[in-house]
Order: structure tokens, then C-alpha cells, then sequence
């Protein structure tokens, strides 16, 4: 399936289906139900330079085609991770990309360092774009200034690929992936969870412990298609796209779109098998199609 | 644990609320090792507005059937659609999930406290507790008799007590308050059931020095510790109920603090 | 039923639910289903100074929970209206209100001038949020400049009750939503739809002609509800709750969170009763839970 | 226009993709006026995907049964989850809604050509026009013989003419290269179907100045003129293929132009 191989940055992925980060714990959650060696990569839990418990119970409601979350990266902090996982996930045959999190540029660079030290930690994603922990998370990702600001200092220390995770909440994403890109980011990752809330109406109160938490699922497939899309024309960078990818048609969808690999995310809850089942429906596509590369798709929706 | 299409055999009403589905794997597949106190997480296609996988816990496992039972209260519409599953149908589990009670080699008496729906893993644990040669008693507790159900099942495996809220069945009142309790020394003590009952039992168990395990019914999204939603505080800290738990001893739990 | 009543500016409902605009026609497409007159009111199609064609065929895609649509206020114009359809519709027994849109400030005047001459039209709603237009239309709701000019102007020329729809493509509608207080809108309405895209995958062409169009329906939900609640803590003026309601338990929802009243908009489509069976489920809930009246409810969201 | 509950009396499979689907008032209304050419919105609650109704065309109307007949294709998970309710299942319809067929007072020949599942509202058609007193001839295409449906029926109202792609039943070829068009001449032709065939038919009818009215299948969400979504372009502009439509006399569409 060589015709699946692309590239993000230096990063060559064997095929453009990734699991998205928080859905899919360290990879070892699932490897009862899949070999991961068949994935184009694994993003692992947001990480944080502290350990974190997180945000109290209850941390999540179902919604229409969709869940809220406010989960406020609950891990056990880089050094945990650098000792304890790493040494176990390298050895998986896929990449294990690290979600980088943090409240304060210092605390992002701290942990991209260490990162950094790692043989087989070919690239990590910056998640400016967290709406369940209270200070910086998403509040990085909702204004070019601070994109830019923490996008410059973690390049400085980390000089493989650096993929940065963009919010959807904001006015306009195209923004702030330029802002992004001009600071030498070399994928951005879009899109992370939107800020959404829901009420259980017997008891009056807010279903999630923090009232607003993470929308994902099937429900922001349409609106995260149409930043990708707009993301596509505006940068030059590739993208990962995701968003409520659930089969083979929704990840062709982000493809033409401009998304040159996909995540899947919250869909692995509910089929813990789905993103293999999407490398090998994409791959009957391009047959179905007599399409050489999966790149060829890459940006192609036809406009009449 | 494995993602499995299951084929409904039969789906008995209980009484007004509760269904009984016994299901077997689609192609025979022999069932896996399973503990008393695992649950499946039951996939809903047949509704417009379920997204979510559901936890369901095994209620009992016929090996000679190569049967799976589950006890269903239909409580919104996830299970409403699960309850209205033919036979004949299929249903897709992902299972086995969780930790189970642990089944202590050394003797002793052992109580089962349950409620409502709650009763549904007791049938199973104490199925095993009699396998491993050790007799149980069930305390269930319901709002009327017609609540408390499988009783011919449970009787297979040891005595039954009974309450009722409305005293059509055993003695009237909660289960913490059967005269079993004051009458009788237990040494373990297994419970599941609504959460006020729960920590009634806790809260008994803890008094009286028995060893209390309690199963959750936590809200959880992936069933199998990937999504981090389905947390307990424990005095360790935050952990996954649908992985280190459902079940928990109480000495774990933050409940009595 | 009078525990029902709702105030908006100097409008008296006489009970919270009305719908939305868009996806009620003028109200006669209901009149075989319902009952107008149980309704609080009726916001009629978005209408534009000059008539409009609309945009091309395909303008709708079914999407998870919810629905594209770039209709792109197809309307016959505010003249059109005024001597035909009002005439007709003023007869009913609810408030009909006019959502208006326009592409220039000027538009947006002109059509609330006609408007205000006409006796029972108590209020109009300024769509200014349409995302199916190409321009003005969301432009306006976009920017707290653009959206306080228009509000401005509109304020000079309309007496009456003067609601402003806001969009929620933007970073902060709180943001908005004070702007358009400040130049005296009597109340916000929200959410318009979200943009969005969905691309058929195997002709590989958009869904809709116009390629992008707006997301509503119960998808949207959790989304608007959080907005609802931000915007209520930030204005004083009362919000009018939006996007995804099906049922009584949705109304309830927005009215927790700080809605005083509330559009039925996607789902008439699915149960063109909808509307009057939420107001019977609301008359329930306020029963079963012995509230005096609704907007007891209104915000009352409770928070541990 | 009503909103209402039927029951499935039964589900026949016509062929592997094909469901013939009678339905009756769930609490024996009696059935309005149905005109033909008009349509049903069926809800579809049995599914995780599918939000909107689905548009079904009026197979037949059998008054002394009081039953409606609905012909479905399972081209996706709509018509799936719909073609798989099982007799005695419910099923809520908004109905009857669209216009119809004219069915003109003066005498003369009839053609009522339909391709695929797009035959549906004419038997439905040629039966009204039989009432009125005429006579139709029937021209339907196929791929192959066991896509041409419910023939016994069509019979009962008049002569039947087939053509099949693979030649297995009636002429080989489209319906529009049938030799009866060569042969007969007409005064009317409805026709439903595919938009290439509607098209060629159009473009047939044009050419040898005849009346022709087409039944068209454009997306819909309401069905019933509120949304604006389901326009066609005509002459006069955009209008709704729900309310003015979804049948339209040829000279008011742009196709040929
Ligand atoms: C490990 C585990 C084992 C379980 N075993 C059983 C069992 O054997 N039999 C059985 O009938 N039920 C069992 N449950 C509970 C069952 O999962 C829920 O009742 C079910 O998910 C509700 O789905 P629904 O769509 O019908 O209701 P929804 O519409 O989702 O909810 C209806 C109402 O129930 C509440 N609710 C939903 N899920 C839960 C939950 N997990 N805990 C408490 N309240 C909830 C909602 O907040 C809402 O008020 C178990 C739960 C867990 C976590
Ligand atoms: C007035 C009217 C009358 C109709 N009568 C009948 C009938 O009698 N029998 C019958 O089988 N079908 C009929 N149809 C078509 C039927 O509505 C669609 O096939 C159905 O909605 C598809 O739903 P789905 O969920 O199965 O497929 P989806 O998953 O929604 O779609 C599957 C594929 O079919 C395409 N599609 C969906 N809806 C339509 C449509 N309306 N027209 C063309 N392509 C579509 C989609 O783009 C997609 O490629 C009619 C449509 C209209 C508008
Ligand atoms: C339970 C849960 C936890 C998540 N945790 C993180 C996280 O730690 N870091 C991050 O960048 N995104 C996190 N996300 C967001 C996902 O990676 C993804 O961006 C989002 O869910 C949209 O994709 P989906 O609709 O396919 O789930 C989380 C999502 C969920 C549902
Ligand atoms: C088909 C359609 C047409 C719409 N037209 C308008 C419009 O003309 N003016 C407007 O302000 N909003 C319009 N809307 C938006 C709705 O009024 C409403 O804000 C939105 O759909 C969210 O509510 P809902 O999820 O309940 O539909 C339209 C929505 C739909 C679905
Ligand atoms: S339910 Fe997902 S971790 Fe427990
Ligand atoms: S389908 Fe809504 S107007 Fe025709």
C-alpha cells in the first residue's frame, strides 16, 4: 500500500490515518482490538510538564451525534511519560506523536524539550486549542499573538516536526494558521473540540463538572470540512484533518478537502477497530478509482 | 476484550421496566473468560438520537448455551431501543469490560446487597461463589415485589432476603434496614444497586468491620479507559471506573470522607 | 396559561416559543398542522429590500443530527411583502416578526423603514448573520464595528422592538452581543446557523452549489446553549434561545441558561407540531416542578 | 397536509433492492383525497444517521382496504432502515403533499414511461386514468427483467410495454428507443424516473409536439414549501418541486434549453 505513504513535514507516514489525541489513550488501550502497526500514526493524551487529576466527575454528556467533554487532560506529566510510557509505545511499529499542553509559554517549551531528547518521538503536536483547563489551553489558540508567541518559543527548542492543533472557536481559523505558519510551524492539526454546554433540565444543573466542556463527534463534521477547506487555500503547510471522522467517506471527505492525513477521534469509542477499517476503505477507493497516491486527492473537491 | 456481533435469543419482559435478553455470539464464537462484575458497552443502531456505546453489566453466563444475559431497565431511550431488540436480532458488544468482585479464597459468609437493576451482576457473583464452594446470602431490595426479579435464579445459589418499599414482599423498608443485618455477622459484603443505597451499605459495612465491595454505575463514553471520562476520586487519586473498576472496595472510595 | 407570558422589549408573548426564520415560511405552510395562534410568534423568511432568486440548486445536504442549507434568502422583497403577504398574515392571532436582511446598511434601513409604517408589526429581527450570502449578511455579525453601525442605523429608523440576530462564527459573541445593547437593540436573538461544507465523495464535488451554506439542527446544540449562557451574563437585555431545539426538554434547556424566550427552527421540518407541543411540554414541566412562571426558569440554571 | 401514524400491513421484498410496502391509518382514519403524482414524508426513527424524512412517491391507493402502497428502493440508510420495518410496525407519515398529474378531461392517448423505481406513482396514474374513463399504455425501463415491477398490475390498466439494458424482457435498450414511439402516436406522456431518461423523454415529447408532464426527485428537507430547499428552475424562476411541483409540465422547465 505504498500508494497510501505521505508526508507531514519530515515526517513520512506509512498511510494518512492517525488516532486523535485524548481518544485514544497511550495506543496500548487498543491494541486488543487492532495490530497498531497498520495505523499512519497515534497521537497519545495531551501531556502536560506537571501531573494532572483533571477536572471533577462528571466529565462527560452525549449530545446529538456527539459528546461533551471537559476531561482537563488528566496525565501523569512528562517525566511519567519519558519514563514510564515512552519506553513501552516506542516500540510500537507506527508513530507516537505527543499532545503538547501546557498553561504558560514557559511550561509548553519546558515540555517540548524533553521531548525533544527522545530518539523516537519523531514530532509533536501543540494543542493551543484545549477548552477544559482554566488558564492559557484554548486561549492560545483564539488569537494570532499568542498562536504565534507559543508557536516561536517551542520552535526554538524543538526542531523536529512541529505540528500545532488549531481551535475552532474563533472567527476566523485561516488567522491564525498563517500566524502559525509564519513562525515555523510544519503541519497544523485542526480541529480540536468546540466550547459547548449542555443542561440536565429535571435537576437544573450543568452536565459537566466545569458547565462548558469539549464538543466532538459526527455533529462538527460539517464545520470542521469548512475550516479545513478554508485552512487549505490560506497556508502552505500541510494539514491533519479531523473532526467526527467515523468511516472511509468521512476521512476522503477531509482529504478533498485539503487534509493530507486524518485523526480519528471520539469514533473509536464506539468501533475501537474504525481507523483500520478506514485505512483499508480508502485504500478500495483509490482502486475503485484508479488513483495512484492518496495524494492525489489531497485539496481535489472539484468546483464547477 | 473484543468487539462482537451478537444474536438475541430471547428477550423476556420481566415486569413493566426490566427485560431480560440472553444473547450468544453470532458464529458461535465460545465465550471468552468472564468475571462476575464485568460489563459489555452494547452498541444502539436503531436509534436516531444514541451515539454512545451503553454499559450493560453480564447479569449471568450459560456456558452450556454459550448464552450472555443481560438485565435491561428501560430507562431512557438507549435502553429503550436495546429493550426492543427482537429475536433474532443482533447486537453489537464490546466485552469483556472492567475488573470483577473479587472472589476470596478463604471462607467466610458472604452478603449480596442489591437494588433495582442493581441485583443484575449479583446473579452471576453469586453463581461463582457457589462454584467456588462457598454459599451466599442475597439481601434485594426493591419498591414493590414485582421489582424484585429473578428470585427463582437467585435461590439457585443461596438464601434470599427481601424488601420492599411498600412491603408486598419481604420486610417493608430499605435494604439496610432487613433485621438480617442486625441478626446476622457477615464477612464480605458485595453490593450494587442506586447510589443512596450503596452508601447506606458503605456505611454499615464500614461500622461493623466488613469487607464492602461496590459496583459503579459511572457515567463512561469508551467502556475500556481510553476516553478518561468515567473517573472515581479514590484515595489514590482520579482513576477509571470502567477499568479499575466497576467494582471497588470502599476502603478506596471517597464516599465516607 | 398566562404563567407563560414573556416579555421581549415591548413585545408581550404569550408564551416563549415561537420560530424561526427561515424555516416557518410565512406561516401558512403550518396552518394545515397547527394552530397559529397557540404560538408566541412567528418570525417569517428573510426579507431583503430588493426580491431574490436565491441561490442555485442543490442548497441543502443532510448531515449527522442536523442540516446544510444555502438558500440564500430567496424572498420577493419587502414591498412584495407588504402589499401581499402581510395583509394575509396579520390577520393571525400571534405576533408576526420580520427577519430583516440586507448586503449594505443601507438595505438593512430602507426595508426596517417600510416596516415600521406597518401597524402590526410589532418588531423585526436584523439577520445579521446570514453566512449564505455573499455580502454583507454574516459580515455584519462578524465584527462588534460593523454590527454596532448597523444596529445604529436600524435603531434610528425602527421605533418598535428591535431584536438583533447574532451569528455564532465568531470568537466572543459576547463581544457582539454588548456592541449591539450599546447602540439599543431591545433584545438578541441567537444562534443563526454555523458555517459549514459537505462534499459528496464519490463525484468528489460540494454538496451545495454555493460550496459552503449554514449548519443547523440538534447538532448544533450544545454549541448555542453555551453561547445563550455566556451572552446572558454579559447583556441585560433578554435573549431570544436557538439552534437544535426538538422538544420541550431543548426550550427548557435555553431557557436555563438564560433565554427568556425561544425559536423552533430545522425540526418543523421533521414534526411540523413541534412548536405547540413544546409549549404543552413547558406548561408540564412548570406543573410538575410548581413554578409559578416561566421566567422563574429563565437563567436559572443551577451551579454547585 | 396531516401528520399521522400507519401501520405496516405488509412488506413484500419485489426484488433484492426493491420493497413494496402497504401501510393503513394506525387507528383506521379513513384517507384523505390522494392525488397521483403526490408523495408521502416518512420519518425515519429507526436510525442513527438518517435526521430528515425521506420523500416517497404514491404507489397506489387501495380505498376498500384503506391502505396506501409505497414502492422503496434501498439506495441508502433512509430507505434501509424504512424497507426494514416489519409487518405491524409503525410508520409516521406527512401526507398527502405535492401536486399532482393533470388528468385532462379531453380524450386521447396516454404514455406513462417510467424507468427504475420511478414507475411508482404511475400505477397509481393509470389507474385514475382508467377511472376517468381512458385508456393508458405503459412504457417502463430496466436493467433487466426482474427490475420491472409490479407488471400484473400495471396490466390492469392497459397495455404494457418494456425495455431492459440486457434485453431479458421486451425490448433491448432505453425506453426511449422503444419501437412503440416510433410506431404509435400520442397525445400525452407522463413520466418519472431517472433525470437522463426524463430528459430524453422530454426532449421526444418536444420534437413530436406532444404534452408531457415529469415527476421530479430533488432533494427535499420539509416537503412541504417551507424550507426553499428543494427548488427547480423553471421559466417563471426558482419555485418549490414540493409544493408546485413535484410534477411539471416540460414547457415550464429550463432542461432543454
Ligand atoms: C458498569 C455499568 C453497568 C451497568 N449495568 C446495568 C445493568 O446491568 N442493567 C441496567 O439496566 N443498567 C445498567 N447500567 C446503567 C445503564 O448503562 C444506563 O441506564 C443506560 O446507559 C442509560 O441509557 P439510556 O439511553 O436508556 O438513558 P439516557 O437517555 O442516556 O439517560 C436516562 C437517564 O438516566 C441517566 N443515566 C444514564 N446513564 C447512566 C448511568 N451510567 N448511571 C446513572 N444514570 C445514568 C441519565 O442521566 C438520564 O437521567 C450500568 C452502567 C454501568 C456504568
Ligand atoms: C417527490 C419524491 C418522490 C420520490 N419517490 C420515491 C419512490 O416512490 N420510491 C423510491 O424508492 N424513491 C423515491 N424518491 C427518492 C427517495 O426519496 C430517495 O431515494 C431517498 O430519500 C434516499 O434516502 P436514503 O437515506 O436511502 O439515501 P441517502 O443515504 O440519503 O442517499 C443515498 C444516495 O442517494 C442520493 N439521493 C438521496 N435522495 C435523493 C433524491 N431525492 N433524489 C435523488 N437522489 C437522491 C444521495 O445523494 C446519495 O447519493 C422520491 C423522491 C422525491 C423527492
Ligand atoms: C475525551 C476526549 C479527550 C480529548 N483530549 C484531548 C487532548 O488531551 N488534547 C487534544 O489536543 N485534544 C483532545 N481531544 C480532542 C480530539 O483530539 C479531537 O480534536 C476532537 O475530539 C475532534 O475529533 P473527533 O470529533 O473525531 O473526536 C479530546 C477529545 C475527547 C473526546
Ligand atoms: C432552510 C433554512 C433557512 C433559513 N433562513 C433564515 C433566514 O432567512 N434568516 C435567518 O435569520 N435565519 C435563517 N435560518 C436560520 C434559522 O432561523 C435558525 O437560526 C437556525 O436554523 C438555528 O436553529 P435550528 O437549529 O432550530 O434550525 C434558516 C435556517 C434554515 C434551516
Ligand atoms: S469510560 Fe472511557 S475511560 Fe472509562
Ligand atoms: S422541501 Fe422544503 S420547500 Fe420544498
Amino acid at each position: 500500500m505504498a500508494r497510501l505513504e505521505v508526508h507531514i513535514g519530515n515526517l513520512k507516514l506509512k498511510n494518512p490515518v492517525m488516532t486523535a489525541s485524548g481518544t485514544f489513550g497511550y495506543g496500548t488501550e487498543y491494541t486488543d482490538f487492532i495490530d497498531l502497526g497498520r495505523l499512519g500514526g497515534i497521537f497519545v493524551k495531551g501531556t502536560t510538564l506537571e501531573p494532572r487529576q483533571g477536572n471533577n466527575y462528571p466529565r462527560m454528556a452525549e449530545t446529538p451525534s456527539g459528546m461533551l467533554n471537559s476531561v482537563g487532560l488528566q496525565n501523569k506529566g512528562v517525566n511519567y511519560f519519558v519514563e514510564h510510557l515512552y519506553p513501552v509505545i516506542k516500540e510500537y511499529d507506527t508513530h507516537m506523536i505527543v499532545n503538547v499542553s501546557g498553561s504558560t509559554v514557559e511550561d509548553y517549551v519546558a515540555c517540548a524539550e524533553k521531548l525533544a531528547d527522545l530518539d523516537k518521538m519523531p514530532a509533536i503536536e501543540l494543542n493551543i486549542s484545549c477548552p477544559n483547563v482554566k488558564e492559557g489551553g484554548m486561549a492560545f489558540g483564539t488569537s494570532c499573538q499568542s498562536a504565534a508567541q507559543v508557536t516561536r518559543e517551542v520552535r526554538k527548542a524543538f526542531p523536529k516536526t512541529l505540528i500545532v492543533k488549531l481551535s475552532p472557536n474563533v472567527t476566523d481559523i485561516t488567522e491564525i494558521a498563517r500566524a502559525v505558519e509564519d513562525e515555523g510551524a510544519d503541519a497544523v492539526s485542526l480541529v480540536n473540540t468546540f466550547l459547548g454546554m449542555a443542561i440536565d433540565v429535571e435537576s437544573r444543573t450543568p452536565k459537566l463538572s466545569t458547565i462548558t466542556g469539549g464538543l466532538s463527534g459526527p455533529c462538527i463534521k460539517p464545520i470542521a470540512i469548512r475550516m479545513v477547506w478554508e485552512v487549505f487555500h490560506s497556508v502552505k503547510i500541510p494539514l491533519i484533518g479531523m473532526g467526527g471522522i467515523c468511516n472511509w467517506q468521512d476521512a476522503i471527505e477531509f482529504i478533498l478537502a485539503g487534509a493530507t492525513a486524518v485523526q480519528v477521534g471520539t469514533y473509536n469509542f464506539i468501533d475501537p477497530a474504525a481507523s483500520v477499517k478506514i485505512v483499508d476503505g480508502i485504500n478500495d477507493y483509490l482502486d475503485r478509482h484508479h488513483l495512484a497516491s492518496v495524494n492525489d486527492l489531497v485539496g481535489k473537491m472539484i468546483v464547477k | 476484550m473484543q468487539v462482537l456481533d451478537f444474536t438475541v435469543r430471547s428477550n423476556e419482559a420481566l415486569n413493566d421496566q426490566n427485560h431480560l435478553i440472553k444473547v450468544a455470539p453470532a458464529n458461535s464464537e465460545v465465550l471468552p473468560e468472564i468475571r462476575p462484575g464485568q460489563f459489555v458497552q452494547i452498541l444502539v443502531d436503531n436509534s436516531p438520537h444514541v451515539f454512545l456505546r451503553r454499559p450493560i453489566s453480564v447479569n449471568f453466563v450459560d456456558r452450556e448455551k454459550n448464552e450472555l444475559w443481560l438485565l435491561i431497565q428501560r430507562i431512557g431511550e438507549g435502553t429503550e431501543k436495546i429493550c426492543g431488540l427482537p429475536a433474532g436480532g443482533t447486537m453489537n458488544l464490546i466485552y469483556p469490560l472492567g475488573n470483577s468482585f473479587s472472589l476470596p479464597d478463604r471462607k467466610g459468609k458472604f452478603l449480596l446487597i442489591g437494588g433495582g437493576v442493581g441485583t443484575a451482576p449479583l446473579l452471576f457473583l453469586g453463581k461463582k461463589i457457589k462454584q467456588n464452594g462457598m454459599e451466599s446470602e442475597f439481601l434485594l431490595g426493591g419498591r414493590s415485589g414485582k421489582d424484585i426479579l429473578q428470585r427463582a435464579d437467585f435461590e439457585r445459589y443461596g438464601t434470599l432476603y427481601c424488601t420492599t418499599e411498600d412491603g408486598s414482599l419481604g420486610e417493608k423498608g430499605f435494604v439496610t434496614h432487613h433485621s438480617v443485618l442486625k441478626e446476622k455477622k457477615y464477612d464480605f459484603i458485595y453490593t450494587c444497586g442506586p447510589k443512596p443505597m450503596m452508601l447506606a451499605v458503605a456505611k454499615y459495612a464500614r461500622d461493623h468491620g466488613i469487607e464492602c465491595e461496590a459496583s459503579l454505575e459511572n457515567l463512561m463514553a469508551c467502556g475500556f479507559g481510553a476516553c478518561l471520562c468515567c473517573i472515581e476520586k479514590t484515595i489514590r487519586g482520579n482513576v477509571c471506573a470502567c477499568t479499575e473498576g466497576p467494582v471497588f472496595n470502599i476502603n478506596q472510595l471517597t464516599w465516607l470522607d
